[in-house]
């Protein structure tokens, strides 16, 4: 090859590398928000950036968690804003992945200058993101169920005040299934650390009541069949406590009425398992007179509150906790209940502590921290709830439904105090 | 004093699958010659070398070289130990510079030293004449020269024995000239020890002949014995010498 | 050649320097990007050792990784060490790690090495959330940023976190620079080519390619401790065969066996996931498509064309 | 449960596993065999499968079975169509060079992925099996009164998941007959010895990959319809297919057919297995480190010949 041929293009390619290199550069200049300086104080919208599972495992909740936003935010709009300013949502895609949701949190602070983030489900996402807001001090509200703010293992940035967490709804079910179901438990969980808080919480809480985990049999998450597993359920076992998550749940409740026939034990669930999905679905006729605890009840019941009532109407879902355009999309009712009640306890918060840019960020936090108790309301239309300010988590009551054709029943609604338990933290004491 | 004969091997044998390709070789290369291996296709003489550099086991026998036993020697060592090898099918680096194969070549012995080792691998391009393509890329020579290239790779580690497996296959007749050459330069200082189809060129460098037939020594000798014995004329080079 | 080495430490000097001054140049939000691109950046080029240099395709080097991120979390949270020790005891469980790895799955080759490798990362994976009691399984855990201190400086600000990366990136960097111009990382370049002839031109492949997996591994296995040290998470996510993926895509998109690819590589994807997901949603899709047209019209991915037709001596 | 019936009900749950993995692993062994690729996306095309079984299913009402088989019929088929358009348009661009194919295929696996979330949604989607019937099973032993036969608490099976091994290996014998005794199969088999020979004979390799590629994509599709009744269509259910579909490839040796079919059946079978005897996380690190220690001791496979 001669040198010629070769020098033409070096030019060409070395001048489109370096358009390439301006173009970017002014590209970026045009993004909004960049600059490192704080937006002037009081003035503009309230930003909320929103931490949202759009796509990977969780993007089934992400789409709700999104619907109960908007929804939560219009409301909030209507109603005047927080502090007389309007309230706008950033969203980003996590990808329910925790590396992901560190990089978003820090996009949020730096990038789009929103107040605070909020909206995190999944608790590989929290514990990946909530270091990230910590240090860059911007609060940080969880919606998650996970016991991770109260176990003391986040920062002062991080909060869970819209929904219990899982340590609590299952302590709260221990009396229930003693008194009720019968004492000798198989729990059936998955391999995840979701699963232990299940099997260490539930296990120690039903030898408060006098029963007793005859097996524990956690499944490996990358498992798609679960029949071989079941003959590892001791012939004595009086009830089945199952939690699974992800899709392969279907079939662990099919398999699961494959393998009993007709002599089944008594079953209790936790509904996160079959959040988004119809009872109606086939291969879950087996699920008919079978417990599940439900976080909010998703087939309106008989005595259902007016809250209830304008909650479903403001989301979009009907009686049945399905989409009103389409009934066979359901929601996943007994989680997204949680953005609602936590944009309207920002809210309260802001307004409290006189809320105008991200330097009363610190202030934001101590009101919440100050708060104790909510009302069942159409800001909590889940039914009330107490804070707890020095663990940065609320406790309310759960309910534990029967499926009676094909439609869940409450059965027994737990009161707030059966979730108690004692504090593992204190964050107000630690620094901001 | 060394002794007269630089490697020899007893009883070397190699069995694939129940076929022997290789019957209890016994074998003697005598310092600084020039010796060929030759016998008709299939006879064993590239499991043979391959054996004796290691790079294929043998099923039993032994190999000696400089008096010292490196049957359970790997490969590399026994190369380290001053033998060179050429493969029969071109294995030159096609994805780099001539420059940069020879220069693999020359480093493993002269090491950190990048000027002596650039200076050697342009001195065997040199010898072979690719010098004026050093910096082209190997895989694009033609099949010739890249057959040459595998004799300088060999050139470059400054062996004391050289083998060499079917050189000649896929030279032009010029280049079959050169590389005489090259070997009857590198006779006395090196012990060459060459399979070869090739009569011609065999004739031409050849000090010492070993016949191969059926995995086994049919026999040894110079060219002149060999072209002399009946069993051989009759085995293998039939007419063709003749004629 | 001598003209070459200059130009290369030129580039190599170079990019450190613009790394260096793109921190006064950037927007908060990027300064913090590119703390996270340079730790992925040295995970990146240790398995460009490995793939790009040697020409050994792991599938399992989020074994490593998260051998080095649990190594180091563990150290710190478990058995309370300071982080110094810590990443001690991250990139030696990483050497351990990758050494046993090298000598089993090196008795294989090609595509049986591939799933070999695979097959352990997701043994290692399964085992992580196995021993859930010890390393809260999925969820992982979060190091406090009380504890983040490295060498008597607070690592969670901006700038000490930035520069704690840079720092580590350099080295590596350099390091990789250095070792594929020495004489081993040339025979690793032969190796890749043409390993038979290596082996008969008296180099010992085994122990060249048994070398290369270690320093391959304990580099990711760096860059996961730092990960952890630098962000304060450790989680099973990183131990997942998407966390395998990731650095070859890197590797290739950037290009395969130059100094320069895994940076270029990882900044790309990044970028490439960021700016998009701010266009749409469905982001993914431009990824995807993005990744098809570079196969399409840049193969030797964006370094290795710019060595392939500006700049010859890319090193 | 006592351990006899134990293991025969986990032997059972292997055998299904075998055989939706031996379809699909199938798939990607004579993709690899023949065109000498590694297919990322394979998985995705499982998925594909799954997903326009549920759509079809679901867009019949009455007897599930017509939407069963119709699904069964124009799943493949899309999936194979899909496949051999991006073969044609990505992949005989890049010339099947190794490297570049990897990230193409992880390309196409984004946007297979993508594009299924947006139309299909996140959301697990069942099927109704066609028929599904619980079976309990006998299990005999010889006690204290002799020979007897019980009925142990648990140990069943259902219709469907008997069907799916059956179907299984319908399906695996008419791929055999393709391959050996037609004249398609002749064809693929000289490309896959030797392209550049099967060229010069006038085989229109180019095509031929098309063809192998859609092939390929089809039989993971036909695994995932079969599965769908008993799992469920979800738009990330590609990725485990794809790493056990490898494994399988990987240990029954390079592109051999029976030796892909024998290793299915051995993962499937001892994955099962290995459950009854220890906890299930364990026994899925303990069959996973078998299997690697396998490779590592016969590198070329159970029926792979060295290279």
């Amino acid at each position: 090859m001669s040198d010629k041929s070769i020098k033409d293009p070096t030019r060409r390619s070395a001048l489109k590398l370096l358009g390439a290199g301006a173009g970017l550069a002014a590209a970026s200049s045009f993004i909004p928000g960049i600059s490192r300086f704080a937006h002037a104080e009081g003035a503009g919208p309230i930003k909320l950036g929103f931490q949202m599972h759009s796509t990977g495992i969780g993007a089934s909740y992400g789409r709700w968690y999104d619907r109960t936003t908007q929804a939560a935010v219009a409301r909030i709009n209507e109603m005047g804003g927080i502090n007389g300013r309007e309230v706008v949502i950033v969203t980003e895609d996590d990808g329910t992945d925790p590396k992901r949701g560190a990089e978003v949190v820090e996009k949020f602070a730096t990038q789009h200058n929103c107040d605070m983030v909020f909206g995190t489900l999944f608790s590989h996402v929290v514990y990946g993101s909530a270091p990230r807001a910590g240090e860059l001090k911007i609060p940080y509200f969880v919606c998650s169920e996970g016991h991770h703010v109260a176990s003391g293992a986040l920062n002062r940035y991080s909060m869970q005040p819209g929904i219990t967490d899982v340590r609590s709804q299952v302590q709260a079910m221990a009396p229930f299934i003693a008194n009720n179901l019968g004492k000798k438990i198989t729990m059936v969980y998955p391999d995840f650390a979701f699963g232990h808080d299940h099997r260490d919480y539930f296990t120690a809480a039903i030898e408060a009541q006098g029963g007793e985990v005859v097996a524990s049999i956690a499944i490996p998450p990358t498992e798609t069949s679960f029949t071989r597993y079941f003959p590892n359920i001791p012939r004595e076992t009086e009830v089945l406590y199952h939690v699974m998550v992800g899709p392969a749940v279907l079939t662990f409740v099919k398999e699961l009425g494959e393998f009993f026939g007709p002599q089944r034990p008594e079953i209790f669930g936790f509904l996160d398992s079959l959040e988004a999905v119809g009872l109606n679905t086939p291969g879950l006729e087996f699920l008919e007179g079978t417990y599940f605890w439900e976080g909010n009840p998703r087939h309106a019941q008989a005595d259902q509150s007016e809250f209830d009532k304008s909650f479903r109407a403001a989301v979009g879902v009907n009686e049945m906790g399905a989409s009103i355009d389409d009934p066979n999309d359901i929601s996943t009712y007994s989680h997204m209940f949680s953005c609602w009640e936590t944009l309207n306890v920002i809210k309260k918060g802001m307004e409290a502590s006189g809320y105008k840019g991200p330097k009363d960020r610190q202030s934001l936090i101590e009101a919440v921290e100050a708060m104790t108790a909510f009302e069942h309301s159409d800001d909590h239309p889940q039914g009330a709830k107490v804070m707890n300010g020095k663990t940065h988590q609320v406790f309310g009551h759960q309910f534990i439904s029967k499926v009676t054709n094909g439609k869940m029943v409450v059965e027994h609604t737990t009161s707030i105090e059966d979730g108690f338990y004692e504090d593992a933290v204190d964050y107000t004491t630690q620094s901001f | 004093m060394a002794s007269v004969n630089i490697l020899s091997t007893k009883g070397l044998t190699k069995t694939y699958g129940g076929i022997d390709a290789n019957m209890d070789v016994d074998f003697e290369l005598q310092r600084g010659k020039v010796t060929a291996l030759i016998g008709p296709n299939g006879a064993g003489k590239s499991t043979f070398v391959g054996m004796i550099c290691g790079r294929i086991s043998a099923t039993r026998g032994e190999v000696f070289f400089e008096d010292q036993n490196i049957s359970s020697m790997p490969a590399h060592k026994r190369i380290q130990l001053g033998i060179a090898y050429t493969f029969q099918i071109t294995s030159v680096y096609a994805g780099l510079t001539l420059l940069e194969n020879t220069a693999i070549s020359a480093r493993r012995r002269l090491g950190k030293d990048n000027v002596a080792v650039n200076a050697k691998a342009l001195e065997v391009l040199e010898r072979v004449g690719l010098a004026d393509r050093a910096h082209q890329i190997a895989g694009d020579l033609s099949y010739g020269h890249q057959r040459v290239l595998e004799i300088a790779l060999g050139l470059a580690q400054d062996p004391v024995l050289f083998i060499l497996d079917e050189p000649t296959q896929g030279l032009a007749e010029t280049e079959i000239d050169d590389f005489v050459d090259l070997i009857n330069a590198l006779s006395g200082d090196t012990t060459i020890l060459l399979i070869e189809h090739n009569m011609d060129v065999v004739m031409r460098t050849a000090d010492q002949i070993t016949v191969l037939e059926f995995g086994k020594t049919l026999a040894s000798g110079t060219p002149s014995e060999i072209h002399n014995n009946q069993a051989v004329q009759a085995a293998y080079l039939g007419t063709a010498v003749d004629a | 050649m001598t003209k070459n080495s200059l130009y290369s430490h030129c580039l190599h000097f170079g990019t450190i320097a613009l790394l260096v001054a793109l921190f006064f140049l950037l927007p908060a939000y990027h300064v913090g990007n590119l703390s996270r691109i340079m730790v992925l950046a040295v995970y990146a080029m240790g398995f460009n050792l490995l793939f790009g240099y040697t020409g050994l395709l792991s599938l399992g080097h989020a074994l490593f990784f998260a051998t080095g991120m649990y190594g180091l979390g563990m150290a710190m949270n478990t058995f309370g060490l300071p982080s110094e020790l810590a990443l001690i005891v991250g990139v030696v469980c990483a050497i351990l790690v990758s050494t046993a790895i090298g000598l089993l799955a090196l008795r294989t080759t090609g595509v049986a090495f591939m799933i070999v490798t695979l097959m352990f990362a997701q043994a290692g994976y399964l085992t992580v959330l196995y021993f859930g009691s010890y390393t809260r399984g999925d969820e992982g855990f979060v190091i406090q940023q009380a504890e983040r201190i490295f060498a008597g400086v607070d690592i969670t600000g901006e700038t000490s976190r930035y520069f704690a990366a840079l720092i580590l990136f350099s080295i590596v960097f350099l390091l990789i620079a250095y070792l594929v111009r020495s004489p081993f990382g040339r025979t690793l370049v032969a190796i890749r080519e043409n390993e038979e002839r290596t082996k008969m031109l008296g180099y010992d492949t085994v122990r060249h390619k048994l070398l290369a997996v270690i320093i391959s591994g304990s580099i990711s296995g760096l860059a996961g401790a730092a990960y952890a040290l630098l962000f304060g998470y450790v989680g099973a996510t990183f131990a997942t065969v998407q966390y395998s993926i990731f650095p070859l895509l890197w590797v290739l998109l950037g290009g395969a066996g130059t100094t320069l690819g895994p940076l270029i590589g990882v900044v790309f994807m990044f970028y490439l996931i960021d700016l998009s997901s701010e266009l749409t949603q469905a982001y993914m899709l431009i990824a995807g498509v993005v990744l098809v047209l570079l196969t399409l019209f840049a193969p030797q991915g964006l370094a290795g064309e710019i060595r392939r037709k500006v700049f010859k001596w890319l090193p | 449960m006592d351990f006899g019936p134990h293991l025969l009900l986990a032997s059972l749950e292997g055998a299904v596993t075998a055989a939706i993995l031996a379809l699909t692993a199938m798939g990607l062994s004579i993709v690899f065999g023949v065109m000498r690729v590694v297919n990322v996306a394979h998985g995705e095309f499982f998925m594909i499968g799954a997903v326009i079984a549920w759509a079809v299913a679901s867009s019949f009402t009455g007897n599930p079975a017509i939407g069963f088989i119709a699904a069964l019929i124009v799943a493949p088929l899309i999936a194979g169509i899909i496949a051999a358009v991006a073969d044609k348009l990505i992949l005989q661009r890049v010339n099947y060079d190794p490297d570049r194919t990897i990230v193409a295929t992880i390309g196409l696996l984004y946007i297979i992925q993508q594009t299924a979330l947006m139309t299909f949604g996140p959301d697990a989607r069942p099927v109704t099996p066609p028929f599904n019937t619980r079976l309990s099973l006998p299990w005999f032993e010889i006690g204290e009164s002799g020979f007897v036969m019980t009925w142990p608490w648990g140990l069943s099976t259902t219709s469907y998941k008997l069907f799916v091994i059956v179907a299984a290996i319908a399906v695996l014998t008419g791929l055999w007959v393709l391959m050996t005794r037609t004249k398609a199969g002749l064809i693929m088999r000289a490309t896959q010895q030797d392209s550049e020979t099967a060229q010069a004979f006038g085989v229109p390799v180019k095509r031929v990959y098309s063809y192998v590629f859609g092939l390929g994509a089809g039989l993971a599709a036909v695994g995932a319809v079969l599965v769908v009744p008993i799992q469920q269509a979800h738009y990330l259910m590609g990725h485990d297919p794809l790493l056990l579909s490898f494994i399988v490839v990987i240990i029954g040796g390079l592109g051999s057919l029976p030796g892909t079919v024998i290793a299915a059946i051995l993962i499937g079978m001892s994955d099962g297995i290995i459950s009854v005897f220890f906890s299930p996380t364990l026994a899925k690190i303990i069959a996973t480190l078998v299997v690697a220690l396998v490779l590592v001791f016969r590198p070329h496979g159970l029926l792979g010949k060295k290279v």
